[in-house]
């Protein structure tokens, strides 16, 4: 039986939380001894209801719905790694736009007390800007709020690299709020891979080899930026070859070596989205009740730990 | 059914039907009468007088206020046993014309191939066999209601309800119409109940004749017809008892149509 | 001739589109040209046909299975009044609900392969049918009826001779606005469950931005889509041949 | 009688609803009452009245707007054969095309606000009244307008006269339908465009796993469906008054 | 429309009309014959001979095959001046019967209190004022055909094409209708193709009977009935010239459906 691994992107996006699909393609799951299925679903929701209905044994989710479940007394997933910890955040803006902000603009965001719109928010303060002289703008879905920005129905919103690189034409946009300094102002953990009580009982073997395959790609890509730029080509043939290698060299420090569970970063995640309004009157839960560490300890037993990255604190 | 031929046809006893509450007239009111079964019963009447009620309370169609109806001893049912022509001939338009007289031979149990037949042989009756794929919206309005002529035959009913069936056909083919209607209702023994305006027509057929007034719709005189049979229609034309026949009841209509206070034409 | 004007006003349709993708906005509209050279390379690599494969599959069996539903309980809810009545409102009410909210049920109770897709594209279709098929049986022929049941033709007969046959046109329109729905919803049922088929391109390319793919799937879902209504249209030709004349 | 039964049939839906909330997951069906507590907190917060009211807005304007194109435009169709072959193939393929696809396009057109909204709402609402006028144009009864074509009466008469009225049935399907689209489209609007209302907040406790409010922004859009078709009901039930008999 | 006495109210020339292209026998065929202003012709013959085809090609509902069709000299066109009572009464369900009235009027420069007024007047005529406000499916069969004849009469056309208009009367209103034509006829001076199955009517409202014969629809005889008006309906039918008449027209009849080998009931 496959152990069915639920990811909420349609094809490999240009971030390290590729490492997933990548893993599958690359034949690394097969070399762990488990033979893994991707199903892939458009959202966090739906990939939340295939866990529950048992169509699925792992899924890539947000740590904000998460904590929600586990907040709201729905304490049955537990995270067990994070393959990408939180997802290169830029935030896109017309040419003429600068921080601080002379005038009022519009800021498209996801949902209004959505994780994008509290992270912006940091982010826009911590670099000074006024951000009473926001207006945000709910719009849902990322591409959504890409089209409306190059439409120039808003004046800034906040977007993946991946999606910023798959924009055609940029003329008249850019870049205002890099990824490496939106995650120095909110370096929040964003998406974990979870697994249910039961099946964390019932397959722990597998959940293991899948872990312990998506560390051994992390630690090649980490070797060898070359790698992921050539492993990624096929579903990235608007970039060039040196634009994959550049892409590439940003995530250098990206890769989750070490299975990507740190005590202490889920900690200052936790506090900074409970601040959020979405957890308004919500009380938080100990680490230990929404985390497993125990598979990735076993792996990183026999494994070792690697250094400089993604230090496994505990 | 079980016909004891003791049993009247049809039989209507202070029967009344009011169609519309908020009207205190009733189209019908205190109907009395029998139809003994081999019987042939005309209903005559001014426009609007309830001929029509009458026969749809028959059928078991509607039901009546008051008062009780029975056919052959048991209240009415709709059903092959009760042959019903129409007023407006309510074929089946997306039905063949075989198609349409069959419809009426699907309560018996034939199969497939005996219906065909059965449909055939009366539509060859009726005059319309080269019609008989034809669809009804194509037809002329005399066609169509020898079309609803054929279903009401093709049952053998044991009872005819019949609406003014042949108001739409020329004389010479309503004289058929009539002819094979009569050898129906001879040979096999059926019961007739028989709208018609045609004063001719009433005295040719009938046995007996109930004159109806209007508002509400009543019975006003009973009528019975003593000319032996067969009655050839044109030697009969000469008859004395059939000219004074006609000449009562062309006045009586007269008067219900004209002195009656209650009669839209009253005083014309 | 009516071939003719269709034609040309498909002409007009893509001029108006080249007219478009020149003046609107970038990353939106692709020229005619871009999506036909998409169209061709998705066709080629058999992408295209895959997709569509997987998403007639899951349109089919639920438009199917809301045709086999829907036909009988409207006209059961037309036959039988105070059935029909006690239900209508439940029924409009249903219909108005987004069909969104019920996917995570779907997914708890069919998973997420084609059963709780056909069975999403069965909530789409079913309501038009239903709906039409009501009210066509509703709009029933009261002489006609009365004439059938002259004859003794039990409730059975009446209703598969006389009262469906003349609710053809309702339910004829039900069935192709159904079929419409149907569609979107497959492409809503392929985004919200497992991502599979054109819902699964359509996503992917828009996403991404590819807008000249996204056009090939967009057209691709309007010709299915015309390509059920004219079979639909056919049948209906055929059981209403006695109205051509 | 009949809202007997229908309460009868409202007290087995809750009863359903109660059990499947019991066995089923519980952060996918709340419990009858705690959505109940959660309606009585949203309305009193005063909350949900807002939302409504921005959903109402967005959802009668489209669907008006689509009333006023689509009933002329269907009846046109209709009337003039040739106009309605041409583009009858177009319609159904417009028809069958996901809304969502145009949601890029709309937003360049016609930005973020109400108008966009309102215009998505139009989309959808807009395709089941058009093809149900059409087809009950096209089913008009032959005989009664050759009835008024003796009478001298000019088409526009002959239309406002015998076709329409004679099309009410169908009309009144294709309002019904409309209306349910229009609602479920209002939702897509709300959450594809500038999040608010209803579809703003169904979004909002979808993503924070609030069942008991998600379910109470359902029941309410149910509740606006009900009343919606019911006030349709009621009009088309006026009009056809020569039925009753 | 400008209306030339010298020109004939209504001229078909050479006239064909095919339904079915498929069928080799048009449903009338080759038809020549001349309504002159304020002439009453009545159409006689069997079902199915093509009178209701003929009266709708008068009319301009439909075209021609071939031939040509000339009303007042110009080609028919619908409208106020010709009149049509229609074989099935085609009454419009959901409008009153006054609205169905006035529905006729609509065509003429009147203001709606004018229309009712006129709606009104005739609805009285034809007995039916106390009905204005009913729904026509509320109607017996009778009274909707009356409903239609005052539909048809209210414009005051200058040319009224019947068809079969008095079938479902019964005989005395029939009478009184027969009268209300007759006096539209002789005072407005209208023209009126007129179509029966009662030779008597024929013979005693017209002044040309066109006897048609089936399979195709043609005409076969052109009779003239020179009987001095005003006819007595009782009194006539005593005078010989009515009573020869009379039988040659049903002689004629008989032959055209019993020995006429197109005839449906050939040999009989
Ligand atoms: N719409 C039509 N399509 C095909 N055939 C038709 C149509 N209308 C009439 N016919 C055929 O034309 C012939 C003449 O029909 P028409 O209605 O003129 O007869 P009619 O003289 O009025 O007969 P009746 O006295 O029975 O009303 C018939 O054979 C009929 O079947
Ligand atoms: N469905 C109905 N609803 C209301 N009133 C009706 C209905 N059917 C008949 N009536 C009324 O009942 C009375 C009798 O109608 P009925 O049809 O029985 O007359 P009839 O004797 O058959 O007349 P005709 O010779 O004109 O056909 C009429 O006044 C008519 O208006
Ligand atoms: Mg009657
Ligand atoms: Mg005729």
């Amino acid at each position: 039986e496959p152990f069915r691994l639920i990811l909420t992107h349609l094809e490999p996006p240009l971030v390290p939380n590729s490492v997933m699909d990548l893993a599958h393609e690359l034949g690394y799951f097969e070399n762990e001894g488990v033979e893994v299925e991707l199903i892939r679903v458009q959202q966090t929701p739906s990939a939340l209801a295939a866990l529950s209905a048992g169509e699925g044994d792992m899924a890539n989710i947000g740590l904000d719905a998460l904590l929600q479940l586990h907040a709201r007394g729905q304490t049955d997933l537990v995270a067990v790694a994070s393959p990408n910890k939180s997802l290169p955040f830029l935030i896109a803006a017309r040419e003429t736009i600068a921080i601080p902000f002379e005038q009022n603009h519009s800021f498209a965001i996801g949902r209004v007390g959505s994780l994008d719109h509290g992270l912006s928010l940091n982010v826009l303060e911590a670099l000074g800007a006024q951000t009473d002289a926001i207006e945000f703008v709910a719009l849902g879905q990322p591409s959504v709020r890409a089209q409306a920005l190059a439409a120039g129905q808003i004046d800034m919103t906040t977007m993946s690299i991946g999606v910023w690189l798959a924009m055609p034409d940029k003329s008249g946009l850019e870049i205002l709020v890099d990824p490496d300094t939106y995650y120095e102002a909110a370096p929040v953990v964003q998406k974990v891979n979870v697994v249910s009580r039961e099946v964390l009982e019932t397959r722990r073997e597998d959940i293991e080899a899948v872990l312990r395959a998506l560390i051994a790609l992390s630690r090649d890509f980490a070797a060898d930026p070359d790698f992921w730029a050539e492993a990624i080509a096929p579903y990235a043939p608007q970039l060039s070859d040196a634009e994959r290698r550049e892409l590439s060299q940003s995530f250098a420090q990206s890769w989750s070596v070490n299975g990507g569970l740190n005590a202490d970063e889920l900690q200052f995640s936790q506090d900074w989205l409970f601040e959020t309004p979405d957890f308004d009157g919500l009380d938080p839960a100990p680490i230990t009740q929404w985390t497993a560490f125990a598979p990735l300890d076993t792996i990183l037993e026999t494994l070792g730990q690697a250094p400089d990255l993604d230090p496994p604190a505990r | 059914m079980t016909e004891k031929p003791s049993q009247p046809a049809l039989e209507f006893a202070g029967v009344s039907k009011t169609f519309d509450p908020a009207d205190a007239r009733p189209a019908v009111s205190n109907i009395d009468f029998a139809l003994p079964q081999g019987m042939f019963i005309s209903l005559l009447g001014p426009s609007g007088c309830g001929k029509t009620t009458l026969l749809r309370l028959a059928d078991g169609l509607i039901a009546p206020d008051s008062g009780t109806i029975a056919a052959f001893g048991a209240p009415p049912r709709p059903g092959p046993e009760i042959g019903f022509v129409f007023q407006s001939f309510r074929l089946i338009p997306w039905a063949s014309v075989a198609a349409n007289v069959e419809f009426s031979l699907r309560s018996l149990p034939l199969s497939k191939a005996e219906r065909t037949e059965r449909a055939l042989h009366w539509l060859e009756k009726v005059g319309l066999s080269r019609f008989a794929q034809s669809w009804p919206d194509t037809l002329s309005g005399g066609m169509k209601q020898r079309v609803a002529l054929a279903r009401a035959f093709a049952p053998n009913p044991s009872l005819l309800l019949m609406d003014e069936p042949f108001a739409s056909l020329d004389a010479q083919t309503r004289e058929l119409m009539q002819a094979e209607l009569l050898s129906l209702w001879s040979e096999q023994k059926a019961s007739v109940l028989f709208v018609t305006h045609s004063v001719d027509e009433a005295l040719l057929l009938s046995d007996t004749i109930l004159l109806m007034g209007t508002r509400p719709g009543r019975i006003v005189e009973t009528l019975t017809v003593d000319l032996e049979r067969p009655r050839d229609p044109d030697a009969i034309r000469a008859d004395t008892r059939f000219i004074a026949l006609r000449q009562h009841l062309s006045k009586k209509m007269r008067e219900l149509v004209l002195s009656d206070p209650q009669s839209d034409f009253y005083g014309r | 001739m009516t071939a003719l004007y269709r034609l040309a006003f498909l002409f007009l349709l893509i001029l108006g589109w080249f007219i478009a993708s020149q003046f609107i906005g970038r990353n939106i509209i692709p020229t005619p040209l871009a999506t036909l050279q998409a169209g061709a390379r998705l066709f080629s690599e058999g992408r295209l046909l895959e997709a569509t494969g997987q998403s007639l599959a899951v349109f089919l069996s639920g438009f199917f299975l809301a045709t086999f539903v829907a036909i009988p309980l409207g006209a059961m809810m037309g036959a039988i009044r105070p059935f029909g009545k006690t239900l209508d409102v439940y029924v409009f009410a249903l219909a108005a609900t987004p069909r969104v909210a019920f996917i995570p049920l779907v997914i708890v109770l069919l998973g997420l392969g084609i059963e709780a897709k056909a069975f999403i594209v069965f909530l789409g279709a079913v309501m038009p049918i239903l709906i039409n098929t009501y009210a066509g049986v509703l709009a029933a022929d009261k002489e006609l009826v009365e004439m059938a049941r002259s004859t003794g033709a039990p409730q059975t007969r009446i209703f598969s001779h006389i009262v469906l046959p003349g609710a053809l046109p309702f339910v004829a329109v039900g069935l192709r606005i159904g079929a419409t729905i149907g569609l979107i919803n497959t492409v809503v049922a392929e985004l919200y469950t497992a991502v599979t088929g054109l819902g699964g391109l359509l996503a992917l390319y828009g996403n991404t931005f590819r807008m000249a793919e996204y056009f090939v799937i967009v057209i691709c879902l309007a010709i299915i889509g015309v390509v059920m209504t004219e079979i639909l249209r056919f049948i209906e030709s055929r059981l209403g041949r006695w109205k051509m004349s």
